[in-house]
């Protein structure tokens, strides 16, 4: 979620950064490409972590000492 | 007020409230759900933004790919949602507390930007007649970033060995479950036959136009992602074991092509990854083709993760149920050659 | 015209708003999933109502894009619950 | 003859909008999840349909005509293979999902 506003941020500057005969700067939009697709390799690292302590510890928090929030996936995108 | 600005308020506060619901909500299914409309809203929003580019790969990856991703998680971790313990108000007052701060900080920095707005644009429009190129953002992605591309690329193959080696010693190299329960006359069946199809033709075209229009490699590879899991998930195919030879090549094929590309650049260009003169074109479109392919399946395996049994259950009985043979299968060969 | 049919993607994008009220409120999982199909094919047709507006053609794959991945999400919900049905019957047998 | 093509577009496009606020509203009003699927389901392809019918005459020429009908045809039979599904999973399920 924090993320994709950050890409919008770099879309809005796209966007201001029209010059050159294109509508939207088109630097920025390459890098929100690449982006996304990095975040999408990141959250995909995440759930198989989440899903590898769900199936070793039978649940989907750290318990030990800072109680983290079982539906993390939620969050975490 | 036009018409259209209105529109764009609309849009602008339906997405804020949208997010704000996601991160507020308990319910993880809920939360996965509202996150795929919000992929969808933003989605609009790059449209608005005259991004189509970032559009479609937001569509396809943002909102379709990942909120399937996440879907499958909330669903197998539904035994362990019951005894969650919320976090405490410390906590989450000291997240929203920093979170509003580093907000604000990137607001700031993006209105205080002088008014002819810094821009690249015009760097990026002059090195594109050169390499043939109508895309700007192609031409971005692969004349004049061409290494953030290439670096990307790695990171996905990256991704996906952590993802791998997350999986149990013994279930190594072992096939990705997805849970899929074939019915041959079932209406899901039905889907999967009619729409890879066109899909995989819609992908074919994206990465096609992607060199004049908006599109590309990135659109392209994750449409067919999406197609491939509508056929796994409806049981048609059986996902292929992550240890196939065949299947990491596939995974491999677009990065070292590019790669090579790039190398080729120093024997016969300026040096590495630049492309020789009247070359670029169908040096890019190769390296394209390559590149979508990879990125299909990569993506398609980051979503299925590792193989991944739930300790408590033991081997389904219906993983076998779904590789029966039908003739839908042999028809489907074709596409999806077993790998 | 195009005054016209900003104002009518607006429209859908409005009653896109109310979908939204269906999904927080549930009350089941399938409510939710079949607001989002709503949702779905009402960004569909905004798409192609901005498309013709701005004279955009490219916006239109947009939208064919989303037409094609508006079923993707129902049936990873479908696997889901199957998953968990599945599940609870082999816990079943131990 | 400009003028006879944007009426219609006028015309298809409000009948659409009429359609997917018939749709949205019952999706909120109906009493359970099958009625809601029905609502939603009707209205909103025929919404879809009427939307794509008014902007044929504004679309840039014969291909681009062809590729709204395409988004159509592909809304069509994902939301209805949808529906089913969606119902499906409740029949088997009961009223406990």
């Amino acid at each position: 979620m924090i993320g994709s506003g950050v890409f919008m941020l770099f879309g809005v500057i796209a966007r201001r950064g029209a010059a050159g005969g294109v509508d939207a700067d088109p630097v920025p939009q390459a890098l929100v490409i690449t982006g996304i697709v990095v975040a999408f390799s990141a959250t995909a690292m995440a759930v198989a972590l989440l899903l590898r302590l769900f199936k070793a510890t039978g649940e989907a928090t750290l318990a030990v000492s800072a109680p983290k929030d079982a539906g993390g996936d939620g969050d975490r995108s | 007020m036009s018409p259209a600005t209105i529109f764009d308020i609309g849009l602008a506060v339906l997405v804020l409230g949208v997010a704000a619901w996601t991160i507020l909500v308990r319910d993880t299914f809920a939360a996965v759900v509202s996150f795929v409309v919000y992929g969808l809203l933003v989605a609009l929003v790059w449209v608005r933004l005259s991004a189509v580019d970032v559009a479609l790969t937001e569509a396809a990856i943002g909102s379709g790919v990942t909120g399937m991703l996440l879907l499958g998680a909330a669903a197998r971790l539904r035994p362990a949602e019951a005894g969650a313990t919320p976090p405490s108000a410390l906590i989450c007052a000291s997240a929203a507390g920093l979170c509003t701060l580093i907000a604000m900080g990137l607001a700031a920095t993006t209105l205080i930007l002088p008014d002819p707005a810094p821009t690249l644009a015009p760097a990026a429009m002059a090195g594109l007649p050169a390499s043939g190129l109508g895309n700007p953002v192609t031409g971005v992605l692969f004349v004049y970033r061409a290494l953030d591309t290439l670096l990307e690329k790695v990171v996905l193959v990256l991704a996906l060995v952590g993802v791998w080696s997350l999986a149990a010693d013994e279930e190594w190299g072992g096939t990705p479950e997805i849970s899929a329960t074939r019915q041959p006359d079932g209406i899901l069946t039905f889907l999967a036959q009619l729409l890879p199809p066109v899909g995989i033709v819609l992908a074919i075209y994206m990465f096609w136009v992607g060199a004049d229009h908006p599109g590309g490699a990135f659109q392209g590879g994750a449409l067919l992602t999406a197609m491939w899991l509508l056929v796994l998930m409806a049981g048609v195919r059986t996902a292929p074991a992550t240890g196939l030879v065949a299947l990491r090549l596939v995974i491999v094929a677009g990065p070292v092509i590019f790669l090579a590309i790039g190398f080729a650049g120093f024997a016969w260009a300026d040096g590495f990854l630049s492309y020789p003169a009247g070359y670029a074109k169908p040096l890019i479109v190769i390296a394209e083709a390559a590149l979508t392919l990879s990125i299909g399946v990569t993506l398609g395996l980051l979503a299925l993760g590792p193989r991944r049994c739930m300790a408590s259950a033991p081997p389904p009985s219906w993983a076998s149920g779904c590789s029966a043979s039908s003739p839908a299968r042999s028809c489907y060969a074709k596409f999806w050659p077993s790998m | 015209m195009a005054s016209f049919l900003y104002a009518a993607a607006g429209l859908v994008l409005a009653m896109t708003a109310l979908g939204l009220v269906r999904i927080l409120c549930g009350p089941r999982n399938a409510d939710r999933m079949a607001a989002a199909q709503l949702i779905g094919t009402c960004g569909v047709a905004i798409l192609l109502l901005l498309a013709t507006a701005s004279k955009f053609q490219p916006i239109v794959d947009v939208a064919l894009l989303l037409a094609l991945l508006a079923a993707f999400a129902s049936v990873a919900f479908v696997r889901g619950v199957d998953a968990r049905g599945n599940r609870s019957e082999a816990e079943e047998r131990k | 003859m400009t003028l006879g093509l944007d009426l219609f577009t006028v015309l298809a496009v409000s009948a659409g909008c009429l359609f997917f606020i018939a749709g949205t509203v019952g999706l909120l009003r109906f009493p359970d999840t099958l009625t809601r699927l029905h609502a939603l389901t009707k209205a909103d392809n025929l919404g879809l349909g009427l939307v794509v019918l008014g902007l044929l005459p504004q679309s840039a020429g014969m291909l681009g005509a062809l590729k709204l009908v395409c988004v159509w045809l592909i809304a069509q039979v994902s939301s209805a293979v949808v529906s089913q599904v969606i119902a499906g999973a409740i029949r088997d399920k009961g009223h406990e999902s």
